[in-house]
């Protein structure tokens, strides 16, 4: 787990990126989420992605976007 | 030889009924492409699964291993001739109550075949009705609900009887 | 399903007229085996005779005397409704009631189980312990042949191009004797025996007469085991020799290795099922005066 | 609780029941059309080979055949990465699945199709189509699949580590890794440690009407498809990218559907039928035979798994591992993500470690089956925990609930738990008289296992309009498999007062519905739910407004109740108002689109109660009892129905369901003769209790239901065949002559 600044989930893979290069090219396509990844803000799944705004003390995943049968 | 369709007179659900099929053409093809009677459900076409379940001269049959052309002078019952005009019975009734049915696909099937078991065996035990029952699969339900519709719809056909 | 015509007729001499006419015709009684076989492209026929309306393959009669004669087309309904077969050989009205599910008991018949010569068919094993005899009839008039002998390989029988089978002859119950098929199956129903034993016994004075052993599902043929019957013969009915002969039957088998079961598993089957199968008619056998 | 509603916890009878029992609904093969050709497909005979040339002259000629596609018949666009629903994949894949391009990748792949008069005449023209190909190996398990000397099934398939591209070919599409704690120092730590393989077999979800498809690509340019599908508008974006047309160009009816649990979501007939109906003009019908079904359809993994768990000698897990390799089948895409995110999600283990490979593998391409992925991982888990409880000597009840995940405990993929139902459904198992009965005789035994899925939200649209009598027309996207029109009117009743009968719901199709996702997930209940509760909202609000300007007051006075709406001293019932919308401005329909957010995963567990016969090795179900976090059970028959169904799916898969395959690849029992599914005589009545434990995400604490309850019987069926024979099957499925050759093999031992 890192700590890292942002406002939204699209600002945190910014300064995810500056940290660990390369990770918002596994966790983006294009500029948008990549369709098999969810993120989970303190343990609940957004449905708008990137735009989600992210408190301070916020816990924020990156999971298999997954739906069922 | 020349192709020839074959026309076939029968009793469709208490009505005379005509009509032209190709001999390879099974029963239930007939039903469903030729008469429109689309009640009766292809599951497998191989007499495996009781989708196409219909009564004929009194007994169950899958009517995929049936040909059309054998239907020439029987009597045959489809889902369509369960209700008594307006007035479901008492299986239908049942299912509907017991929420015996989940996608619904196996539903005129198992009604068919049980109705044949409640006309000739008034109040049949569980494992009766899951002997008779056996050719019918239901991938829904588990089956517990549908033993249960037909064990009330039992009882309330010997109801009406006493 | 490519195009085939159809005819239905009424008597014996018709048919074989219309086996003639046309060769490659496939006999169709209940339909249960031949319309799924020719819809999954198995075998192609141009021409289908419906046997069903044909008297003699329709009689169901038994006299004490003589025993039972089986029309080749009566369904497994019919077979196990009837009072009397229930009453003089309830193991056949219980076999007849094992063949696929209630659907296809009311159009599928022991002839047509047995001429499309599976190796599992369910009821020949036990229509071979019966000594059951088949009655074929041809341009050339008829024959008798007694059921063991009648397949000769998966789906190939003794049966002439010409030929229908007719019925089945089954003997006269004998005094103080039971049967019993037994098969084994995953599900409780609707299923292909892994393998499959038929038995008939015959007691007199306490000790065997006779007794005759066919097995299901585990040769090319329905396999009947003569040894294994005759080793019982003159034998008091206890467990020691009941389990020699069951053995023996499972030795007998040659079985393959398939999506049912491999050898091992399908000869050990053969035994336990061959004596479970002696134990329940050797009691009918006792219970019966 | 349940005095808290009038409607939600009753049982009125199904608005779609009648013409479900008087053979009156039209499913998708009932659809009829004027000048309706009826298509087949050929398939690839062989698991894996090259097409070297196909040859449709002989089937163009036979009399009655209309027209003949193959692959070359697609537009021929660059290839690109497309997302339908189910995750991002190369639109090459998705066509190559539906017709197969330069390569077949499994027994069953279509090749080919012919429309014409009839479906015999199409057959028939079929078989005439002559194919050369040149047959190449085939790999149909996952660790075959994974040795370096595999055969390849895609020579552009980079395996994709730990979320970066490697570069390197092999048949592994993904390894993922999801770490917690200190593994190492966890199994130090511990005094037990029990490591196990595991095997499960590729099954089929089994569903009783096979798939078809009716699309007429009409002379306006209209591309119309009626089809039953669990998606409607995944089967429009999928039709659409697939034929290179804008969305709007393709309208799909959904019909009624003859069961789905997941093996609906994908598309394979409707682009090929569009194909057909392109070249002919007419409407062109594809039904699958049940072979097709079986060959060419997605089943579930096939998987080899592995698990080691640690615990301390005072019952505390404190490490676990799993190696999860699945078999996606011939494109990537094995349910193996979910399976990662499911196998240690029912207990609060603090050193994790899971490794998660997608595997593609000569056997048809697999779709989701009812909790994906869940079932295989439970199996092995579960089977575990059974094995570390009778090592500890510990209650297996006892044992989980010691353990067993809550709100707020961290799950190994990362996020922590919200509410969930995982204690309360053990609590549950161990106060249910099944639990305590006593079981006699020779060789039977008792096992519980426990199962977990997550559940979906997505989106969901909604609109009710409501009538002049006071009843409401429900208009929504989900199409109903299991009951749940009603599930839904149910929601927008209670909110709106009504009776439920007085909500007529409909599913529409996608020209006259908002975007809605699959009927999949267990969100529909759910998540059309939830929609269907704001559109009511929505209807209360202007029903209010209307009160109001009839009492000429303000909105904000009115207050609606159980139906009835008042205002200083005025009423009106909601059926009396509805009456007088005409004079109050005109019709009122209320709308809702969601995507929920706060969805609710449950817990399940169950009770098997089994004999096995000990000459024969069959395993009989004696009595079986499931046990569910439903959150809110709206209509308690069909939350019943759906553990029933679900427990005995996974019975199936328990004790006989499999994909039996050659050497060569070829599925040897492809009927529902030799797929052996239960029948009724193969069950007893399945007993069910439902636990409540409300979803803080949902109006009324909806949780879904349909996926969770098939998890735990594998495990709970091999820990009770453990306790009657003494044996520890790690094989799926325990068929009589495995468990026979287990007890052979205890015997020598």
């Amino acid at each position: 787990m890192v700590e890292v600044e942002g406002t939204t989930v699209r600002e945190i893979i910014d300064s995810l990126e500056k940290q660990h290069s390369g990770m918002a090219e596994r966790l983006l396509d294009q500029g948008r989420l990549r369709p098999n990844i969810s993120v989970a803000i303190d343990g609940v799944v957004t449905p708008f992605g990137l735009l989600e705004e992210v408190e301070p003390q916020s816990e924020i995943h990156f999971v298999h976007a997954i739906a069922g049968g | 030889m020349k192709q020839c369709k074959v026309r076939v007179e029968t009793w469709i659900n208490g009505e005379p009924v005509e009509f032209l099929c190709e001999p390879r053409q099974s029963l239930l093809e007939s039903l469903r492409d030729v008469l429109n009677l689309t009640g009766t459900k292809e599951g497998c076409n191989d007499g495996n699964c009781g989708a196409c379940t219909v009564i004929f001269d009194g007994r169950i049959v899958t009517s995929c291993l049936v040909l059309g052309v054998e239907a020439q002078g029987r009597a045959i019952t489809t889902i369509e001739g369960i209700a008594d005009g307006a007035k479901l019975h008492p299986l239908q009734q049942m299912f509907l109550e017991e929420a015996a049915l989940q996608c619904g696909i196996c539903t005129p099937g198992f009604i068919v075949a049980a109705k044949a078991l409640l006309d000739s065996e008034p109040g049949p035990s569980e494992d009766r009705i899951r002997l008779w029952l056996a050719n019918n699969l239901c991938r829904c339900t588990g089956y517990d609900k549908i033993i249960r519709a037909v064990q009330r719809a039992a009882a309330m056909a010997q109801e009406v009887k006493i | 399903m490519k195009w085939f015509d159809y005819a239905a007729p009424t008597s014996l001499a018709a048919a074989i007229t219309l086996r003639a006419e046309h060769p490659g015709s496939r006999l169709l009684a209940g339909g249960t085996d031949l319309l799924a076989q020719l819809r999954s492209g198995r075998i192609e026929t141009a021409f289908v005779i419906d046997v069903k309306r044909i008297p003699e393959l329709n009689v169901l009669q038994y006299d004490p005397g003589g025993g039972l004669t089986l029309g080749a087309a009566v369904p497994c309904y019919r077979i196990y409704q009837d009072a009397a077969v229930s009453r003089a050989y309830p193991s056949l009205a219980e076999a007849a009631g094992l063949i696929g599910g209630t659907q296809i008991q009311g159009r599928a018949s022991l002839g047509g189980n047995l001429a499309n010569a599976a190796p599992s068919a369910d009821s020949t094993p036990l229509l071979i312990a019966l000594g059951a005899v088949c009655r074929i009839v041809g341009p050339g008039g008829e024959r008798m042949v007694a059921v063991e002998d009648f397949c000769t390989g998966p789906g190939r029988t003794v049966l002439g191009p010409l030929e229908l089978l007719v019925s089945l002859h089954i003997p006269a119950k004998p005094a103080r004797s039971g049967a019993k098929y037994l098969r084994f199956i995953p599900r409780n129903e609707m299923d292909i025996a892994v393998a499959g034993a038929g038995v008939a016994v015959t007691l007199d004075d306490g000790v065997i007469r006779s007794a005759r052993i066919a097995l299901a599902a585990v040769a090319p043929t329905p396999l009947f085991v003569r040894e294994a019957g005759d080793l019982l013969q003159g034998q008091p009915p206890a467990p020691e020799i009941i389990g020699r002969a069951a053995a023996l039957a499972g030795e007998a088998a040659r079985p393959i290795t398939d999506m049912r079961g491999d050898i091992e598993y399908r000869r050990h089957l053969c035994a336990v099922l061959t004596r479970r199968a002696l134990n329940a008619a050797i009691a009918k056998a006792q219970e019966a005066n | 609780m349940s005095e808290q509603y009038k409607i939600l916890g009753t049982r009125p009878i199904r608005h779609d029941g009648v013409d479900k029992v008087t053979g009156r609904a039209l499913y998708g093969a009932d659809f009829q059309i004027a000048g309706l050709l009826e298509a087949a497909i050929l398939r690839s005979p062989h698991a894996h080979a090259r097409i070297l040339k196909i040859d449709t002259r002989k089937a163009h000629a036979l009399p009655g055949v209309k027209a003949v596609v193959t692959a070359a018949d697609f537009p021929q666009s660059p290839d690109r990465i497309v997302d339908l629903g189910e995750g991002e994949t190369p639109l090459s894949y998705i066509r190559g699945n539906v017709l197969a391009s330069g390569k077949t990748l499994y027994k069953g792949h279509a090749v080919a199709a012919v429309a014409a008069v009839n479906v015999h005449v199409a057959q028939e023209a079929a078989s005439l189509i002559e194919v050369e190909y040149e047959e190449l190996p085939c790999v149909l398990t996952a660790p075959d699949a994974m040795r370096p000397d595999a055969p390849l099934l895609h020579a552009d398939l980079k395996t994709t580590e730990f979320g970066e591209q490697t570069g390197r070919a092999s048949n592994v599409a993904e390894h993922f890794r999801h770490l917690l704690g200190d593994v190492e120092k966890g199994f130090a730590d511990a005094d037990h440690v029990v490591e196990r393989e595991f095997h499960t077999a590729t099954v089929h979800q089994g569903y009783i009407e096979p798939h078809n498809a009716t699309v007429l690509w009409n002379q306006d340019g209209r591309v119309l498809v009626w089809t039953s599908t669990q998606g409607a508008f995944v089967v429009r974006d999928t039709v659409a990218c697939m034929l290179d047309l804008p969305v709007s160009q393709v309208r799909v009816t959904p019909m009624e559907i003859g069961g789905g649990f997941g093996g609906k979501i994908p598309v394979y007939l409707e682009p090929v039928a569009a194909l057909l109906s392109k070249k002919t003009g007419r409407p062109v019908r594809i039904v699958m035979t049940r072979q097709e079904v079986f060959e060419g359809t997605g089943p579930t993994p096939g998987s080899f798994i592995r698990v080691k768990m640690g615990v301390r000698g005072d019952g505390r897990m404190v490490a676990a591992q799993a190696h999860l390799a699945y078999e996606a089948g011939a494109y990537p895409g094995a349910m193996v993500g979910p399976g990662g995110m499911c196998v240690f999600a029912a207990y609060d283990i603090g050193n994790v470690v899971i490794d998660g490979f997608d595997v593609v593998v000569n056997k048809p391409s697999t779709a989701a089956y009812r909790a994906p992925g869940a079932t295989n991982a439970a199996f092995a888990t579960e089977s575990v925990v059974d094995e570390l409880a009778e090592i500890l000597g510990m209650d297996p009840i006892e044992f989980r609930l010691k353990n067993a995940a809550r709100e707020g405990t961290r799950r190994a993929d990362g996020p922590k738990f919200p509410r969930i139902g995982c204690v309360e459904v053990l609590e549950a198992i161990k106060a249910h008289p099944h639990y305590s009965a006593p079981l006699e005789g020779p060789h039977r035994g008792r096992g519980v296992a426990i199962g977990f899925w997550f559940n979906a939200g997505l989106q969901s649209s909604c609109t009710i309009s409501v009538n002049a009598d006071g009843s409401v027309v429900l208009v929504e996207g989900s199409t109903d498999i299991g009951g749940t029109r009603t599930s839904i009117a149910m929601q927008a009743a209670e909110v709106l007062g009504i009776p439920a009968e007085k909500v007529q719901p409909s599913v529409a199709d996608t020209d006259s519905v908002g975007y809605t996702a699959v009927t999949g997930g267990s969100r529909t209940t759910f998540a059309t739910g939830f929609a269907a509760c704001e559109a009511a909202n929505d209807v209360i609000r202007q029903m209010k407004e209307r009160a109001a300007r009839l009492w000429q007051t303000g909105a904000g006075s009115v207050e609606a109740d159980a139906g009835v709406f008042r205002s200083n001293g005025n009423s009106l019932s909601f059926a009396e108002l509805a009456a007088r919308l005409g004079e109050t401005g005109g019709p009122v329909i209320g709308r809702a689109a969601v995507h929920p957010r706060a969805v609710g995963g449950s817990f399940s567990g169950c009770i098997a109660d089994v004999e096995v016969d000990q000459e024969t090795g069959k395993v009989s179900i004696l009595r079986f009892t499931s046990i569910q976090d439903a959150g809110k059970a709206i209509h308690p028959s069909y939350v019943e129905g759906q553990m029933q169904g679900g427990s005995v799916q996974g019975i199936g898969w328990a004790l006989n369901e499999e994909y039996y395959m050659s050497d060569r690849g070829a599925m040897m029992n492809s009927s529902l003769l030799d797929y052996r599914m239960p029948t009724s005589l193969d069950l007893p009545m399945i007993d069910t209790h439902i636990v409540e434990v409300p979803n803080p995400g949902h109006p009324f604490g909806v949780r879904g239901v349909g996926e969770a309850n098939i998890v735990p019987p594998p495990a709970a069926i091999a820990n009770a065949i453990y306790r009657a024979a003494g044996v520890r099957l790690n094989r799926l499925p325990m068929k009589p002559m495995a468990v026979m050759q287990a007890i052979w093999s205890a015997r020598k031992a």
